[in-house]
């Protein structure tokens, strides 16, 4: 499949940027026709552990650790190369949620002996922590409130775990008298139980219910939990952004492609100015979310303020969210009929776009926030 | 009866009737899960709202189908259309002969013929006149064969209406007919397609060596096409009823009652633009209706109703993702305070179609800027 | 100008709806060059006496008019067949303003000597009255605040009240101690001073001030006034719908009869698939107007409640008035550079979207009354 | 000088020197207007921010000219902009030769000449190939015929760059030249035209056999509609400047603010979604000025930019009238509490032909499909 998107017109990548896409390039490349992304949908844990180790193995899980933990300590602009190529081969591992999300909330906390401890086995693939943050639908507050922590014990609700079935634990925010801590609680801790719900591109969503479960080690104490989850929060927002990019960007190659292939009336129909148009108006969407995570990446690599971090997040998230779902589901529109069959892949695409523009907050709850942080 | 009392009418009736493990069902319910109802319906001769009452039609006004049609969704009725009391009854109280008339209408009220469509053809989607499955003479039969696509519920349907190719040296247009096959007819397979939301609700038909009566002809040979366009016109009207975003606009509004999203303002107004917009879609219909109850046919203008609407549903459809939250990314069934329970990825897949088939928007538009506004080319 | 509308394909007029029409047609067609809009414009009073005279002769200044008062009594739906056409030729008269604001205003209130005198006076284009209602932009609300009646006596400001120049007398809403009243006040009162705003297209606002202006006439008590000009408004705002729907057909005709004529690229630009798709989204908006006027008209013409006809009104302006300025403005994008010259007739069209469609509550403002009313 | 000290640098020097009364005026200020201005930035070497210093520009990196911008907008400079200085000027420094160098520019940075652009012929506007003003040989001379249309502020303008057939026989676009002419020049008639805001900011310029001397040309002969493309992908990035949807934006902001619109979560939302929009168009125009920064020319990858920016202006100009309520409908100048003025429909007028001019967005998307998509016809 053509590369389409002006990065190879207008963009320069370092020698380095360049090794670390081609692995990624290559990396998809074993299932370009998403053969595993079927086998895996909709059966726990929604991803192999080959993938994975594979994923390990290429260093991507420790990009954003530092290197005292035995990470790679490189920057978002390097790691949204991967997220990119990762986005367009729908690659279904917990990429976003637990090398980014969860490394980078362990990093953000203050338990040393916890990241000296957990974050090389999380790089090396040994070990995967999901973080349970969110208590209700649309919320993009990390304040802990409705699952409390009490003499050590967890009680309450985390709703919208993302990838638990292949989790070995949970990081838990919890209200405490002193304000939200982060805990960790093993998977298969006494009074926790775990409801999954199917997601449409095929993963799964956790829903946890503690019981009177012992509070497990302290990842991130009052004073730094709520801060740690709001930064890794952005910082995987960011990811999934770039994941987003990768949805649209060969959502909309395989469409430019078919729009030649396809002939209706005797001619192919990428030839009628109005479906010209239509696909000018995707591709414009999708190099303008390509713009911002182009500047939004160099922001999160420089020294930008957590405000100015969050700002740009919802700036980016939003963007991405919407021009990919606009892009997905006009691609389905260019492809007819096909494209409105299981049996064929782009709406494999428009599901996944389905998924990451909801996850940690939709566009419409990011531009809220937007609102409050900028007028 | 008056208006108002027929709505009265029918709303009791159906309170007292419509199966209450029917309202309101995440997904549509397909033909089979909906022909006891079907049969219900028929006891009550209320059927075929539209055909004439000596047809066994209920013969109601075109305010008065909106107002039957209304009442169906109140009770939350969401299955899917009967082709042949909207499609293939229309066209043979049109162009059918006495006997097809005596021989198929009854069946279809009475829901022992169920009918699928065989219109498109792989590589005759948009361009439907370059469809070439052949019916060829044979005696007094044709010899079908070829490959139908896109057909809805094949699989649970006993017969079929074809257009097919009976000239294969005539123009495109020129050389179409139309057949009426039984399903069990030698010769005959159905393979199911998945949609995207998982569901099997349409298949692949395909045809090798199948023998059709010349009886089963509807029209003179040749003139499908006519007939075809039509039927078109008929499918289109149906395709562009308000009820097609008025529908998942209350699905969403229960939805969003509960979630409290009515408390934002933003959220507030956008539903209520869209409310607007289809209560405009719905005064487009009844003028278009009212040119049917008066007996004359309509046009190309019509393609100006399945625009509309099709994109005011995909709109709502748009609103019910944003609405969801995460919910938008499951394939979560939520039980609904009103005792229902709502799938909102469902109504979002099930909108996606609805500017491709029956002709595509694109196609839509090409027809009415040469038909109806004459641009040149 | 071929009429493109769907009128005469589909919808069905009386014989007598054909007269009015068809009167109606010829009345602009005497300025069908617009010679007559252009020297009207910008200077006061906005139209000229000789038009304003013809509409009397041709009894269109009564429709809306029971007969007991010399009016004729007609419907809404034959009423809107005369006010497209005076859109369509953009025709300067205030006819939405007296003839339907102020005459039902008028009718609506419980004065019968005030009746008896003036409506035939109305009718036959001796006395026009304006209707002084507004308190603020963007507002809805009858209920008179700012303009205050004391000791027979109105002081305050009252905005936005449209061909006063030509005006004769203001019925002015004003806070009593009883409730809202209605004064007639003649345009030469002592204490009241007119100032003029320019519209664009071409009239005149003006801002009434008044300082102990002696109260006239009660042309509706504290107990009808409200509701008079709460009804008379939505009227009006049928009437300018009307209007409004006769501009954007007339500015749709003439738009792709300049796309049949004008050749670039060696083709008539009409033939270019963008362009007539673009041509086709416009047409469906004027004809989704279309549908909502009939539907409105007949609303108006039956026994609806107050509250039905205001859910109608708002309906019907926020569809008129978003589809007006959508219309013209394509219009404008659709005839290229020269659409942007002020020489070129189209813009005078959408001038008069922009003034109609903000008349009396613009989309918006109409979009959160129907919220208010229907939801 | 860092990015942020040059920025603070920028803005004391304006503060103190950009004059009161040019601040947010409620109309573009023509160029006789802003001579003075002029006059007093070329003292400072500020006329030309993105010219080589080498030839008196300020030699800024594209970051630096968008502050520079930025501190402008800040301020409320509001005008023309100087055709000499953003297309000319780089032309030349691209094209032309030392001796037009040395005769051109510095008398572009006085202000001594005024340029304008001869480009748009009656006939030919989006398909500006189609052109027909001849320029024939006349011993040293060419005999220029034929007329202009649509060239902004002709009327002020002392001199003009123009696209002039030299070869009838070739194939339209390769019989092009460019030629400079004084506007003095016997022959040259102007006339205003008015726009729709009934200002006359653009005119017709007719050419009765004017004579100018060959020496006048910029490039070869017949090589005009290579430099033409060139300049018109910088027209390009300065008509897709952010800067077309962000002056308007910070206009309804003053307004929104003194009618209380903020207030109104339904109006802040809108506002939010603009907000953002711009904001995005703003990494894209970086991107795409950093490409220029290094040297490389921009292709018809530029057209994103122009289509993104002109439709974000006029949606932040319908937004406008939108909150504007009964003014939407009068000329009225608003006096603002920010103690600036500020006249509504003159934003939404001036937004109307962004998407006309410099290749209508149906041009923009057409180059985009073939050049960029690859998609075939």
């Amino acid at each position: 499949m053509e590369d389409i998107s002006l990065q190879s017109r207008i963009d320069v990548l370092s020698e380095e940027q360049v090794m670390i896409q081609d692995s990624a390039v290559a990396f998809i490349a074993q299932d370009e026709e998403l053969k595993k992304v079927r086998e895996n949908r909709f059966s726990q844990p929604g991803y192999d552990a080959q993938t994975w180790a594979e994923m390990a193995e290429a260093g991507w899980l420790g990009f954003l650790v530092p290197e005292e933990y035995d990470g790679i300590g490189l920057a978002f602009s390097d790691l949204s190369l991967v997220l990119i190529q990762l986005g367009k081969g729908l690659v279904p591992a917990p990429f976003s949620a637990t090398a980014v999300l969860a490394a980078r909330t362990i990093v953000k906390g203050d338990n040393e002996t916890f990241k000296k401890a957990r974050l090389p086995a999380l790089i090396s693939g040994e070990w995967k922590p999901a973080i349970a943050w969110q208590e209700a639908r649309s919320t993009l507050d990390v304040k802990a409130e409705k699952v409390t922590c009490a003499d050590g014990k967890l009680n309450g609700q985390k709703l919208f775990v993302p990838d638990a079935g292949g989790a070995d634990a949970f990081i838990v925010s919890a209200a405490s008298a002193a304000g939200t801590i982060l805990y960790m609680v093993e998977k298969d801790a006494s009074g926790l139980s775990i409801e999954y719900a199917q997601r449409v591109d095929g993963g799964f969503y956790a829903t946890l219910t503690f019981d009177n479960v012992v509070a497990g080690e302290e990842v991130a104490s009052a004073a730094v939990a709520e801060q740690a989850l709001a930064l890794a929060l952005d910082e995987a927002r960011v990811a999934a952004s770039a994941e987003l990019l990768g949805v649209m960007t060969r959502a909309l190659e395989i469409t430019v492609d078919y729009l030649t292939q396809r002939v209706q009336f005797d001619k192919p129909i990428g030839s009628f100015q109005s479906l010209q148009h239509k696909a000018v108006d995707l591709f414009v969407l999708s190099e303008i979310s390509r713009s911002v995570l182009l500047q939004t990446t160099a922001l999160f690599d420089g020294d930008a303020s957590d405000k100015e971090r969050a700002v740009a997040a919802s700036q980016l998230k939003s963007r991405c969210g919407d021009a990919a779902l606009q892009i997905t589901k006009d691609a389905i529109q260019l492809h007819g009929g096909i494209g409105y069959t299981d049996e064929c892949n782009i709406g494999l695409y428009l599901k996944k776009a389905m998924y990451l523009s909801s996850l940690w907050g939709n566009p419409t709850a990011h531009r809220g926030r937007y609102a409050a942080l900028v007028l | 009866m008056d208006d108002q009392a027929f709505r009265f009418h029918v709303r009791e009736w159906l309170e007292a009737n419509f199966p209450e493990e029917m309202r309101f069902p995440p997904r549509r319910l397909n033909f089979d899960q909906a022909m006891g109802w079907h049969k219900k319906l028929n006891e009550q001769g209320w059927v075929a709202p539209g055909w004439p009452a000596e047809h066994g039609g209920m013969g109601l006004s075109p305010y008065q189908q909106i107002i039957f049609s209304e009442e169906l969704d109140r009770v939350g009725a969401f299955v899917i259309p009967s082709f042949g009391v909207t499609m293939l009854g229309p066209l043979l109280l049109g162009y059918g002969t006495d006997e097809q008339r005596a021989e198929y209408l009854p069946k279809i009220l009475c829901g022992e013929h169920i009918w699928c469509q065989g219109y498109s053809e792989p590589g005759a989607g948009s361009d439907l006149a370059s469809l070439r499955m052949s019916a060829e003479v044979d005696g007094d039969d044709y010899i079908v064969n070829g490959q139908k696509t896109w057909t809805t519920m094949a699989q649970q349907a006993n017969m079929i209406f074809l257009l097919v190719r009976t000239d294969k040296e005539a123009k495109k247009q020129k050389g179409i007919s139309f057949l009426l096959v039984p399903m069990d007819t030698p010769g005959i397979t159905v393979r199911e397609i998945d949609n995207i939301g998982g569901y099997s609700e349409f298949a692949e038909v395909f045809f090798d060596e199948v023998r059709v009566p010349r009886t089963n002809m509807v029209g003179a040979v040749n003139q499908g096409w006519t007939m075809a366009k039509a039927l078109l016109g008929a499918e289109r009207i149906l395709l562009g009823s308000p009820k097609l975003a008025k529908f998942p606009l209350q699905r969403l509004q229960a939805m969003a009652n509960d979630f409290g999203l009515f408390d934002d303002p933003v959220f507030k107004e956008r539903f209520t633009k869209l409310h607007m917009d289809v209560e405009d879609s719905v005064a487009v219909y009844i003028r278009m209706l009212e040119v049917m109850r008066r007996g004359e046919q309509l046009g190309p203008e019509i393609s100006i109703l399945k625009l509309a609407v099709t994109e005011m549903f995909q709109q709502v459809t748009d609103l019910i993702l944003d609405a969801a939250g995460e919910f938008a990314g499951t394939e979560s069934v939520l039980p609904l305070s009103d005792g229902t329970s709502y799938k909102p990825v469902n109504t979002y897949y099930l909108s996606r179609p609805s500017t491709i088939y029956g002709g595509s928007s694109q196609v839509q538009r090409n027809i009415l800027a040469k038909a109806v506004l004459k641009l040149p080319g």
